[in-house]
């Protein structure tokens, strides 16, 4: 427990804001803070969603027996940043009869909503944004709004496929939110708080997923599932779908706007990968095994940043991994889906839960 | 009840068929030998096509810069897309006598199918398929082809014995 | 092909108007424009041997005369045989359509439509299929087309 | 289409939700436009629109001599070439009365099932595409990329390889040809399970495909839907059993027949034709003569006998017959391309009806349609 003080990042954030503090006004010192944090949360977003474009894309190539991207730079790596440069020097194409205001608003909505998702997920110990009381229906509540943004995107785009794209997206959207939201209930009831930082020092003796057995892991592939498809990935990915709708939604879109869509999904894809992660992987916390002490303290050698990315992206290769085997479903398979198997499942789940927590049937 | 475990049932065999499905990306995720990318422009140097593989239509010179075309002209006319154009010449021989000779061996190559029509009747093997198949070129004009060499010359039949 | 006496005596008492001869391959019945359509339904609805397979349908212009030439297989018996008609008038040629019989007939007519200019009467969508409205009818011998065809003979 | 449907082409409505797919769209595979007239998702007509690449073959074959005409047929559904070749090599040796060594007619099987295969691979590959199995285009394409590596061995080139000529082939094929061919058959019967366990047991699939696009055995007759896709409605329409040329007679195959006449049907015809395809080809290697020469002996200018000719064989995707009208001159006065995905395409509008789009996707998928061979 000691050791895990040292990695951790409240000494550093807490000096920058008493060093803050001390020389400007509180006010001022908390619009420096904001900027900062604003800054920082930007160039992790960029950078990040650069990343998983690039390792989708090696994941992939290699499901396929395939190299995937390998000509700039060692290994491709540099490929994804090529082609943000070329969607930066493309051509905005303005759409005749499209709803101006609209159109240009759509990307920001969807890209906003991902990215104020961010300001809640603990990082690491001490990395956190805000620790909101209320953090996970905070993540939920402003998760999906990303779903306004491509109801716009489709509706503006006076394009057919777009706005088929959108209606299915949003009929997708609202149903599947259900199933996430229980799901991710699961973990709340077994932790009995709403905050992140809470629910993670609850797994100071063990992950959740092993903690809560059964129950918890069926929550967590329901989880996944659900929100897989929350994210428009596939095998939901039925707003593009693109043997069928060409791009869906955003078929009208070109350049930077449409760049905004495709970084939008990619860090949907990574910040439902951390919620999992956070909930029933521990979060930052290392693996810890009640009793066995020497074990958990090699554990807490590994920093608790290298703990959080960690198991975020193996959520984020098993989503990949769904996506490059199975074919997509049909709009009406799906709402079955989620109507007539994962929400009751789900249900029957939670009152397991609720049963198991109160008969103190856990690990504790 | 019945409903009920098929319910269940129909659960159990779709986790399962995905899950086979999941194995069988997962197998070759975890095998990066299976992979069979070519690296085109990398492996240049080692690539070697077939004998036998149409690149383009080509006639063969010696090193006396001589070819085996007589401008029969049975090539052009066997062409089903007419892009082999012969225009011949007249030209004195040994004894003094004009005989018509190739002048110019004009290939299309943009306009070829590579059907095998002209080098399966061409009466004298005058020409034969080339391996060389980078065709592209920024000019379409460049993709029309003068196949006899300046210069060269009909080689002498070796007469039999 | 051995002969097959079921389907010559069902020929000739239903399709007296019709002569048959032994082609190359396939028995081969010509009958009069007008009566093609009895003819076709005659051999659709042949009990022993139903021929309900449609396998091509197309025109030959023989400059005096359209041939209509039709091969129908009878999926039971995988028997063969080919239906033709004569069309002699080469400016308003009509006959009658088989796609009430064959809906696959639809489409080959419309084709033989597009490229022969022959009119099929009843048939529900007579447009042309794969060409402009005033093109010409390119597969006729007398097609002449100075813009587009380059001819080149060898 | 009753004649409602063409009054509602004519005279749309105005509420109707049109959407064209095609020409350029990522299912059509080619340059094939799908009118589509929608109520919500739900398709209410369809109407095919065909034309735009077509190149009057068989006006272009009218100023070819037979050899030359060869080469126009492989373009016309480039993924069954060399059976298409073998149409009018057939039908221009039948006239003839020539007789062609039995080691061109093993070869020529040999090629046809390999050519086969390989259209199969194609289709599973864009099945798979279509349905959003994205996976499933990579791995058929790298098992095709095996027998395209013969065809290059043999032929010199991968896709359209007029290697058939009036009265045999155009080369001896390759020395390894034989060991070649062999082990494809032993490397794909390995890659075959990956094939079940990644789609055709997928339960996503299943719901995609099972009951989707149902055409009756009447329906596929009156169509003349032939190939795999009618096979599947239960229409026994393979040439190689009903009308056999070459060496067929003397193989021994079954026609795959499926009654249920849905996508999957089609599906599993498919894929248990690759299987067949690989029996045939065992069979075919282990007896194929060595010696025989690769061709009859012909006159170098081929002139047919003035009569009506006609010649079907089963290629990939259905019944492809060669109609040739001759005068008696090196030119045929007439020929026609009886080609299969012309009579295919046209089921699809009466198939699409009250399905929704995903289920169009999927039945074009399944009937598996070459646009240029409907274009010719």
């Amino acid at each position: 427990m000691i050791l895990l003080d040292i990695y951790s990042f409240s000494t550093l954030t807490s000096s920058i804001d008493k060093s803050l503090n001390d020389a400007m006004a509180p006010w001022m010192a908390t619009l420096t803070e904001f900027v900062l944090l604003g800054l920082v949360f930007l160039i992790f977003y960029a950078l990040l969603g650069l990343f998983l474009v690039y390792l989708e894309r090696k994941v992939c190539a290699v499901i396929q027996n395939r190299i995937g991207p390998n000509r700039v730079g060692k290994w491709g790596m540099f490929q994804t940043i090529a082609d943000l440069i070329k969607l930066l020097m493309k051509e905005l194409i303005t759409i005749k009869n499209a709803d101006k205001f609209l159109f240009n608003l759509a990307p920001f909505v969807v890209i906003i909503a991902s990215f104020m998702a961010m300001a809640a997920l603990p990082f690491a110990k001490g990395l956190q944004a805000i620790d909101l009381n209320i953090g996970i229906f905070y993540v939920i509540a402003v998760s999906s709004l990303g779903v306004v943004g491509i109801l716009i995107a489709g509706w503006s785009s006076n394009s057919k496929y777009s706005l088929i794209g959108a209606m299915r997206s949003g009929a997708q959207i609202i149903s599947y939110e259900l199933s996430v939201g229980l799901a991710l209930l699961a973990i709340v009831i077994f932790s009995g708080s709403m905050q992140l930082s809470t629910i993670v020092e609850s797994q100071a003796d063990g992950w959740w997923i092993f903690k809560g057995h059964i129950p918890a892991v069926f929550a967590f592939v329901l989880y996944l599932i659900t929100a897989t498809a929350e994210i428009n990935r596939g095998p939901f990915d039925l707003a593009e779908a693109e043997s069928e709708l060409t791009a869906g939604f955003h078929t009208e879109y070109s350049g930077i706007k449409f760049a905004f869509f495709f970084l939008a999904e990619y860090m949907n894809m990574f910040i439902v990968a951390a919620i999992a992660a956070t909930l029933f992987l521990g979060g930052w916390m290392p693996l810890h095994i009640g009793g066995w002490e020497g074990f958990n303290q090699i554990m807490d050698y590994i920093p608790s940043i290298i703990w959080f990315f960690g198991k975020t992206f193996v959520i984020i290769y098993i989503i990949m991994w769904f996506k490059w085997t199975f074919p997509r479903l049909r709009i009406d398979q799906l709402l079955n889906l989620e109507w007539k198997y994962l929400l009751p499942l789900n249900l029957i789940n939670t009152v397991i839960i609720s049963f198991v927590v109160l008969m103190g049937l856990y690990f504790k | 009840m019945n409903s009920v475990v098929r319910y269940i049932n129909d659960i159990y065999k779709g986790v399962v068929s995905l899950w086979t499905g999941m194995r069988v990306t997962g197998k070759y995720f975890i095998s990066p030998g299976e992979i069979v990318t070519e690296q085109y422009p990398e492996n240049l140097a080692t690539l070697k096509m077939e004998d036998r593989f149409k690149g383009e239509v080509i006639m063969p010179h010696d090193e006396n810069n001589q070819h085996q075309c007589t401008g029969c002209g049975i090539c052009e006319m066997n062409c089903p897309n007419g892009s082999i154009e012969i225009i011949t010449k007249r030209v004195p021989n040994e004894n003094g006598k004009m005989v018509r000779a190739i002048d110019k061996h004009i290939y299309h190559l943009a306009m070829c199918t590579f059907c095998e029509l002209c080098i399966k009747t061409c009466p004298s093997n005058a020409i034969t398929w080339g391996q060389d198949f980078e065709h592209a070129v920024f000019d379409r004009t460049r993709l029309t082809k003068v196949l006899n060499k300046p210069g060269s010359s009909l080689k002498k039949k070796e007469v039999k014995s | 092909m051995g002969k097959n006496n079921k389907l010559l005596e069902f020929i000739a008492n239903s399709i007296p108007y019709g002569t048959l001869i032994q082609g190359f391959q396939y028995p081969e019945l010509t009958v009069p424009s007008g009566k093609l359509h009895d003819a076709a339904g005659a051999l659709k609805n042949f009990k022993e041997q139903p021929f309900d397979y449609l396998v091509s349908l197309t025109a030959v212009d023989h400059l005096e005369k359209f041939t209509m030439v039709y091969h129908l297989e009878s999926t039971p018996t995988h028997t063969m045989i080919v239906l033709k008609a004569d069309l002699a008038n080469r400016d308003k040629t009509r006959i009658d359509t088989v796609s009430d019989l064959w809906v696959a007939a639809e489409f080959h007519e419309r084709e033989v439509f597009d490229l022969f200019g022959i009119h099929f009467n009843n048939h529900p969508d007579m447009r042309r299929l794969f060409l402009e409205d005033d093109y010409g009818y390119p597969l006729r011998k007398d097609f002449k087309d100075d813009v587009n065809i380059i001819e080149y003979s060898n | 289409m009753s004649e409602e449907a063409v009054k509602k082409i004519i005279l749309k409505e105005d509420e109707d939700y049109i959407v064209n797919m095609g020409p350029q769209h990522p299912s059509t595979h080619g340059v094939l436009r799908m009118e589509v007239c929608l109520n919500g998702e739900t398709v209410k007509y369809m109407i095919p629109h065909i034309g735009y690449i077509h190149r009057g073959m068989e006006k272009m074959a009218e100023s070819n001599t037979y050899k030359q005409i060869i080469h126009l047929t492989d373009r016309m559904d480039y993924l069954s070439a060399h059976i298409n070749n073998e149409a009018v090599c057939l039908a221009v040796e039948n006239a003839l009365g020539v007789e062609v060594p039995e080691r061109v007619q093993y070869i020529r099987a040999i090629l046809d099932e390999l050519t086969r295969i390989a259209s199969h691979h194609l289709w599973w590959s864009a099945f798979g595409m279509d349905l959003g199995a994205l996976t499933t285009f990579f791995y058929g394409m790298r098992d095709r990329e095996k027998i395209l590596a013969i065809f290059e061995e043999s032929f010199g080139s991968r896709l359209l390889h007029s290697f058939n000529t009036p009265g045999g082939l155009m080369h001896d094929v390759h020395p390894d040809f034989r060991k070649h061919t062999l082990e494809f058959v032993k490397y794909f019967r390995k890659k075959l399970p990956d094939y079940k366990n990644l789609l055709t047991d997928n339960v996503i699939f299943h719901n995609r495909t099972i009951g989707i696009g149902v055409m009756d055995k009447e329906m596929a007759v009156n169509y003349g839907v032939t190939g795999p896709s009618g096979r599947g409605s239960g229409f026994s329409c393979d040439i190689r059993k009903t009308a056999p040329y070459g060496i067929y007679d003397k193989v021994e195959f079954n026609e795959i027949l499926y009654s249920e006449g849905d996508s999957f049907a089609r599906y599993k015809v498919r894929m248990d034709e690759m299987e067949e395809s690989l029996n045939i080809l065992e069979q075919l290697v282990e007896n194929m003569p060595e010696e025989g020469g690769f061709t009859a002996k012909m006159k170098p200018v081929v002139k047919l006998p003035e009569g009506e000719y006609f010649q079907r064989v089963e290629a990939a995707r259905g019944e492809f017959a060669v109609f040739i009208v001759s005068k008696g001159e090196k030119y045929p006065y007439r020929i026609k391309f009886r080609s299969p995905n012309f009579s295919n395409l046209f089921v699809l509008s009466q198939l699409a009806i009250g399905g929704i789009i995903a289920d169009l996707v999927a039945i074009t998928g399944s009937l598996d349609l070459v646009i240029p061979d409907i274009d010719r």
